[in-house]
């Protein structure tokens, strides 16, 4: 049958293991284009996980799980806007300060949770495969091709397409994305025209935050139903160089991540190949990153981003 | 029509307006004029929302937009149809024209109709008899392309704009802040009808300069402030230029006279055939020739943008070019050569000073390497004090003494800074950019005063200024720069207008 | 300074820690040191569970656990400087450590759960999974479909390697035709895991053993919605470590477990402690001493794994414990010691 | 990035925003029903119950210190090396190369902190390298080689440096002759620390007192000052970039010759850690001595608090951030408080 078909098989492996990426990278942009880098994505992502998995765990609500994932993620990113905004400390210094108590409170959570014997979640909680669960759709999951391509990924992917197709208008055809644009470029041209850059930071670094609660929730409540420690790997950390690597543009943004996903998707083929044990696995599992470092080098000159991206407002001489 | 009525503002303690009242009628173009520092900025802040006035109020339109100490932002003057054009302009180089007159003129947050808003900007440029195109992007534009974006942005966002309607309104007051300091004297002479337009459609027009013979041309009437006080408020006519210097600052100054010397020295500088690498960025300097002898101030003349940041960072080696000749430096040692010329570059803060540092630490920055300031690379910091102590009293610094940082002096003193740390050396080549830019009457007096000291020494100055006035009171030689290309003014037997004309390329 | 205040609290909570160890002198004081989290759901929370039956048969116990290789020696050293008898390193990493910490420290003994070679002055354990990997490799060679296999391991560690061998024996054992795949992925990206499974079983994979404690959850994931909307192309699993046969996410996919009893192999040592008969060297822990077996899924033993499936399971286990049946090993010879 | 000197506020700030995370963690461990005294007392115990724990307190904070000088020069300099990671674990291959397929020797930890440097060094120069001809942003290329060292290692240890007599993959143990010599037998403090403190005091003389310092910190503070200074800014910058990475390198190889005197795939490194103790340290060579020791202390005091009252030794991470975010605000409110402060001289 054609769904079985490796390319296909790729395909659609390649999309699930690319919507963290775009999803975290969807907020990030949209907060880089407003002139702040965050790089407690990573920390994010993790609060994300755990707040979906502790919510879902206890109610078993899945919705009320990933709500919460936003929600939490927002708090800590309020703390980081805080700092770097309204404080006007360095933004990466905020944002390795955020990880850091990210990784910790993630951690003790954990603790907590499993003390008192909450390590999995109820049968029926958690999101499964399909769009959210609306039986409707699933007869489609056989089509060919748009089946396993389309219907039968998660809904969070599907939500993500959504919202990166939006984010895009949002950011191109409406006033929000001329004021996102001049708060990330010439904040003093936002405020002279009488909007406030601080709350518009705010609310990009929020939104940045809620994107990466999502993904985060994505991880633990709707791909493994599970928790594991530190299960983020790193991925907040190559959001922030898929980011860069989209030269801050979405859809260079989805080229990135997919090209990421897809070199992930690859390598796991390539290991389960007879005779692939000739090198060392841990070859296989830098080619992504290779991938992404070769890609990087072998584009033109990258574009130098947002000119007021990482620098606090307004500039005190 | 605006009214202020004693408007007084203090900032920690220092008062910044005592009571200033003035009155612009409707459909009259209202000048106001003052030193820098002399609260012309302030009361506009306090007009355009950004500020709040201690006391006093501010009347706008009609009676029934009277509030008691003006608006309370931005937005707010929009709504009662005041807009303004700053100094500095607040364009986003990457936005196209259209988005910077949505980010300036609307405040919704939803969806942008490009069409009607394009129709907008056609129409009002129309009216003022400007060419725009609304999708060029901002970074592309000139300076006096970019003004014309930012007026047509204030007159949009007065909200009196409907459709393809007039731009114009009886009670929008349109705040012009120092419009002309970037412009060239035909860009000057393009702007001033397009503003007499808009008086005559009914725009109460607020005309800050401290130029005089352009608010002789363009003001119906003139508002003289000095330290945050009004001494004069009437109509232009029968106020002679003269009076109105004396008025502005108190007593006569005098701006150096150029003392024309015949030109004796050695060649200092010499350009032969400079041009850029075919791929450099438009416009890409082009067989560019010239030379500064001992002795000399040439000065280069032009619009910004028409190669004068690339011929210094040719001439200083910081970008490769071919055929670059500097006598006693040679052309592969390009970074040395840096030290051994005296440089005021264009924006002291970012290229010149570390903020952070002091004063001690800024003034030994060139020679930091070299004895006594350092031996073997190991630095001697009582060499240092006691070189900055002299500085400091030679060039009159004026501040919390040699370890105060250069953030807590006023921008003159900044600028002395530089001067000192450049000039104190006698360097043979000196390349001055913009050297008076932001500085008072007095300190820019002062800053010539000191090329024109150091010329008469015996150094080569390189003057590049985008004041004529000042530029035309110091040079020795007038050279002017249009599209990377280079053309001798015919000095002195050339007047402004001929200059002008060579800077716009129709000559 | 508030730190000198506090240091006038230290003698009583020293005091406290001494009259702690003093409580039962009987059974031996035993440390635990993890690599990983003790809520790991595999290597490190089995070993937790294996300290609390010491804790309940009266031993007073600690657990340090997400020790790296850098503070290895400190925390070896700081037990026994807190009186503990002996000390369980629970990883093949704290091999060089321990056998360091043991050149200066006599009082306490150090055993190494997981290693492979043996050092002076430590107990090496080592756990062979191979034996009961065949054993279970017996039930996916005969099982399987497509002729196609798969291992996932976390790092290719000893233990790891020695499961993936005795795996590939025991298929090849029933059917010689059998391909194993071998892949590498992260013992705690959940997500990898999965995304791992879903590669082999399009490949055609119909039987996969994993070995990457807690992130095995990704793998178990991905069977229960394969097999959920495939119930015609069932693809079956196993567990490693622990026993994951009850496991929630696919308990009724999961034919068996390779599990080590580790409660078993410390009660063992400590025994040897409390009895002064521990001596330097290695442990062989297999199926011989019952430490590393296979355990068959109760629920599963009237479908898939049939009673001739059983038999011949047991079988295997018969002569590999009586040594007519050996797995092939490609591991050096255990005689060359470190060198000094 | 912009910190200005001056010892003495910079010196309150931290210790005041140490203090303040401390009882943050320690008032809500009050609340979750822990003693507060007891707390402090277990944790103090931990930390510097002894001579020996001190001694430990010391070992653990050389590879932080180390990374946190790395971190300092860099950062001072203006050059955002987030790569320490990465350079950390190449300088322990590279040691580890040296230690065990090599001589045995008393000089050969002095040969290792060499490998280790350069390696540092070299794995920097990619990144570098990777900017100056390509165009790719430091951060981005660091980000992503810090995860390719991590594989290194593990390609490394399985085959060219694997211990033939294990299956595992680390590497063969450093025989004892080439091991970094002890600082006081007994202790597991080696010389290392004596040579990071040197370093420490080195790299704070060469920031204050030499030309190359002076354009260092000219350069982190306006580059086209600097440049129009005729400064040669790209390639102090390229110093500044190396030395960070030859010191992270040091780090890791003083850590595998000194400590754990082998190498597996499960190494750990510290230079994530470096940068937030460099800026607990205010970016200061002889602040991050202090702020090396409160980290270690907090992982230590941590442990002990979770072995004695069963708290999850998490909290420590999290103090920490805390810590890192109490000196950022208060840093910045400083500046902006006493933007009028005259500097030193």
């Amino acid at each position: 049958m054609i769904n079985d078909l490796l390319i296909v098989v790729v395909i659609a492996q390649t999309l699930t293991a690319a919507t963290p990426l775009l999803l975290a990278g969807c907020g990030e942009l949209v907060a880089e284009r407003g002139g702040v880098l965050n790089i407690g994505i990573e920390g994010l992502m993790l609060t994300g996980c755990i707040a979906a998995f502790a919510v879902t765990a206890i109610t078993g609500n899945s919705w009320l799980g990933l709500l919460v994932a936003m929600g939490a993620a927002m708090v800590l990113g309020a703390g980081f806007a805080l700092m770097a905004i309204t404080a006007r400390a360095d933004q990466i210094v905020a944002g390795m300060a955020l990880n850091l108590v990210a990784v910790g409170v993630s951690g003790t959570v954990w603790r907590a949770l499993q003390s008192h014997g909450v390590t999995e979640l109820p049968a029926s909680a958690g999101f499964s495969r399909g769009w959210f669960g609306w039986s409707g759709w699933s007869s489609f999951n056989d089509l060919p091709v748009i089946g396993p391509l389309f219907f039968d990924l998660y809904g969070l992917s599907i939500a993500t397409a959504g919202l990166l197709l939006l984010t895009w208008w949002v950011l191109r055809r409406t006033r929000i994305g001329i004021v996102i644009q001049a708060i990330g470029e010439l904040p003093d041209a936002a405020a002279a025209a009488g909007e406030s850059v601080h709350r518009w930071r705010w609310g990009v670094v929020l939104f940045a935050a809620a994107c990466a609660g999502a993904a985060g929730a994505f991880l633990s409540i709707m791909r493994t139903h599970a928790f594991v420690p530190e299960m983020t790997g790193g991925k907040g950390f190559v959001v922030l160089a898929l980011v860069m690597f989209g030269r801050w543009r979405i859809s260079w943004l989805i080229a990135g991540c997919l090209l990421f996903g897809l070199a992930d998707s690859v390598q796991q083929q390539l290991q389960s190949l007879p005779g692939s044990r000739a090198l060392p696995y841990q070859f296989f599992q830098m080619l992504p990153y290779v991938v992404a470092l070769v890609a990087l080098a072998g584009l033109s000159r990258s574009a130098p981003g947002p000119a007021a991206l990482g620098k606090p407002w307004p500039v005190s001489r | 029509m605006i009214r202020f009525a004693s408007i007084t503002k203090t900032f920690s303690g220092v008062t910044a307006l005592a009571g200033v009242s003035l009155t612009a009628a409707t459909g009259t173009v209202h000048g106001v004029l003052g030193e820098n520092g002399a609260g012309k900025s302030t009361l506009m802040r306090i007009a355009f929302g950004l500020e709040r006035a201690d006391h006093g109020a501010i009347e706008i339109g009609s009676s029934e937009n009277r509030t008691s100490s003006g608006p309370r932002s931005p937005r707010d003057a929009a709504r009662l149809g005041l807009g303004m054009v700053h100094q500095h302009f607040t364009l986003v180089p990457t936005a196209t024209v259209t988005e910077a007159c949505v980010l300036g003129a609307s405040h919704g947050l939803g969806l942008v109709d490009h069409a009607a808003w394009q129709a907008r900007i056609r129409a009002t440029a129309a009216m003022l008899q400007w060419q725009i195109d609304p999708d060029a992007r901002i970074s592309s534009l000139g300076v006096g392309q970019q003004q014309r974006v930012e007026i047509i942005k204030a007159l949009l966002s007065v909200g009196s704009v409907q459709g393809t309607a007039s731009p114009f309104s009886a009670r929008g007051v349109l705040i012009l802040d120092e419009p002309t300091a970037v412009l060239t004297p035909q860009e000057v002479d393009e702007l001033l009808p397009a503003v007499r337009r808009l008086a005559a459609a009914g725009t109460t027009v607020l005309f800050i300069s401290h130029k005089l013979h352009e608010v002789e041309r363009v003001c119906d009437a003139v508002t003289i402030l000095r330290r945050g006080a009004v001494v004069h408020s009437g109509p232009v006519a029968g106020l002679s230029t003269q009076r109105m210097a004396e008025l502005m600052v108190g007593t006569t100054v005098n701006l150096p006279s150029p003392a024309r010397q015949p030109v004796t020295g050695a060649p200092a500088l010499v350009i032969t055939k400079l041009s850029e690498r075919a791929n450099a960025p438009a416009p890409r300097l082009t067989d560019v020739s010239f030379t500064v002898h001992q002795n000399e101030i040439v000065a280069i003349a032009g619009v910004d943008g028409n190669g004068q940041t690339a011929l210094v960072r040719c001439v200083l080696g910081l970008d490769r070019a071919d055929a670059v000749v500097t006598p006693g430096i040679p052309a592969d040692q390009r970074l040395a050569g840096v030290e051994r010329i005296g440089l005021i570059p264009d924006d002291r803060q970012h290229e010149a000073l570390v903020m952070e540092l002091s004063i001690e630490r800024n003034l030994v920055l060139k020679d930091h390497h070299r004895p006594p300031f350092a031996r073997y690379g190991w630095l001697d910091f009582a060499a240092w004090r006691a070189h900055a102590v002299d500085l400091v009293q030679r060039f009159s610094i004026r501040g919390a003494g040699p370890a105060a940082t250069v953030a807590s002096l006023s921008g003159g003193n900044q600028q002395k800074v530089v001067i000192a740390r450049e000039l104190h050396r006698q360097p043979k080549l000196i390349v001055a950019i913009n050297p008076t830019r932001g500085l008072d009457v007095a300190a820019s007096a002062e800053v010539l005063e000191r090329l024109v000291s150091a010329r008469d020494h015996g150094a080569a100055v390189l003057l590049v200024h985008h004041d004529l006035d000042e530029l035309l009171s110091v040079a020795d030689r007038v050279l002017v720069l249009f599209g990377g290309r280079m053309t001798d003014s015919g000095w002195p037997a050339c007047d402004r207008a001929h200059i002008g004309r060579l800077m716009l390329g129709v000559a | 300074m508030w730190f000198s205040i506090a240091s006038s609290f230290l003698p009583r909570v020293l005091g406290l820690a001494l009259l702690m160890a003093s409580a039962s002198a009987a059974e031996p004081a035993v440390a635990l040191l993890t690599t990983g989290s003790i809520n790991d759901g595999g290597w490190s929370q089995l070993a937790k569970q294996g300290l609390d039956k010491l804790t309940a048969a009266g031993s007073r116990t600690t657990v340090v656990q997400k020790v790296s290789a850098d503070q290895a020696g400190t925390e070896l050293r700081d037990c026994a400087a807190d009186g503990f008898d002996l000390v369980i390193a629970h990883g093949y990493e704290f091999l060089n450590p321990a056998a360091e910490a043991a050149k200066t420290i006599t009082t306490t003994k150090f055993a190494v759960s997981g290693a492979d070679v043996e050092r002076p002055g430590i107990v090496s354990i080592d756990f062979d999974v191979s034996q009961a990997s065949y054993q279970l490799g017996i039930i996916a060679g005969t099982l399987t479909k497509s002729g196609k296999l798969g291992f996932i391991g976390g790092g290719a560690f000893p233990s790891v390697k020695a499961c993936y061998r005795g795996f590939v024996a025991g298929a090849k054992s029933v059917r010689a035709d059998v391909t194993v795949a071998e892949a590498y992925t992260s013992w705690d990206q959940v997500a990898q895991n999965k995304s791992q499974t879903e590669a082999f079983i399009s490949q055609g994979i119909d039987q996969i053993y994993p070995d990457v404690d807690a992130a095995a959850r990704g793998v178990y994931e991905a069977i229960k919605e394969h097999n959920t909307a495939n119930p015609q192309k069932l693809v079956w699993t196993y567990g490693c470590v622990g026993d994951a046969n009850a496991n929630p996410a696919a308990g009724q996919w999961t034919l068996a477990s390779a599990i080590i009893r580790l409660d078993e192999a410390f009660a063992h040592v400590a025994k040897q402690v409390r009895d002064k008969t521990w001596k330097p060297g290695i442990v062989r822990e297999n199926l011989a001493t019952g430490t590393c077996v296979a355990v068959l899924n109760p629920v599963l033993l009237k479908g898939p794994i049939d009673a001739a499936l059983q038999a011949k399971i047991t079988a295997a286990g018969a002569a590999l414990i009586a040594g007519t049946l050996t797995i092939p090993d490609e591991r050096p010879a255990p005689a060359a010691p470190a060198a000094k | 990035m912009i910190l200005k000197w001056a010892p003495m506020s910079e010196a309150i700030i931290a210790v005041g925003a140490a203090t303040l995370a401390l009882a943050l963690v320690v008032g809500g461990l009050a609340i979750a029903g822990f003693s507060p005294w007891s707390v402090i007392a277990v944790g103090w115990a931990g930390i510097a119950g002894s001579p020996l724990r001190l001694a430990i307190c010391a070992q653990e904070a050389i590879p932080l210190l180390m990374c946190g000088l790395a971190a300092t020069l860099a950062l001072r300099s203006g050059v955002l090396n987030i790569g320490l990671e990465g350079q950390y674990l190449l300088g322990a291959v590279a040691a580890v190369a040296v230690l065990t397929l090599g001589p045995v020797g008393s000089c050969l930890p002095w040969l290792a902190l060499i490998a280790g440097g350069l390696a540092g060094a070299l794995w920097c120069a990619v990144a570098v390298g990777l900017e100056r001809g390509r165009g790719v942003p430091l951060v981005l290329s660091t980000i992503l080689l810090n995860v390719i060292a991590i594989h290194v290692v593990g390609v490394c240890v399985q085959g060219p440096l694997h211990d033939p007599a294990t299956a595992a993959p680390q590497s063969a143990m450093v025989p004892d002759g080439s091991r970094m010599p002890l600082l006081f037998a007994g202790t597991p403090l080696h010389v290392g620390f004596l040579v990071a403190v040197m370093l420490a005091v080195a790299l704070w003389l060469m920031q204050r007192r030499t030309a190359l310092g002076f354009e260092l910190e000219v350069i982190g503070l306006n580059p086209l000052a600097a440049r129009f200074a005729g400064i040669p800014v790209g390639r102090r910058e390229l110093t500044a970039a190396l030395g960070s990475g030859a010191l992270a390198g040091i780090a890791g190889a003083m850590q595998v010759a000194g400590v754990t005197w082998f190498l597996s795939s499960d190494v750990r490194s510290y230079g994530y850690a470096g940068i937030a103790v460099a800026l607990l340290g205010r970016l200061h060579p002889l602040g991050v001595i202090p702020a090396a020791f409160f980290f270690s202390g907090l992982d230590l005091g941590a442990r002990q608090l979770e072995r004695r009252l069963d708290i999850p030794h998490d909290l420590g991470d999290v103090t920490k951030g805390l810590a890192l975010a109490a000196v950022l605000v208060a840093g910045a409110l400083s500046r902006r408080l006493g933007s009028s402060r005259p500097g030193t001289p």
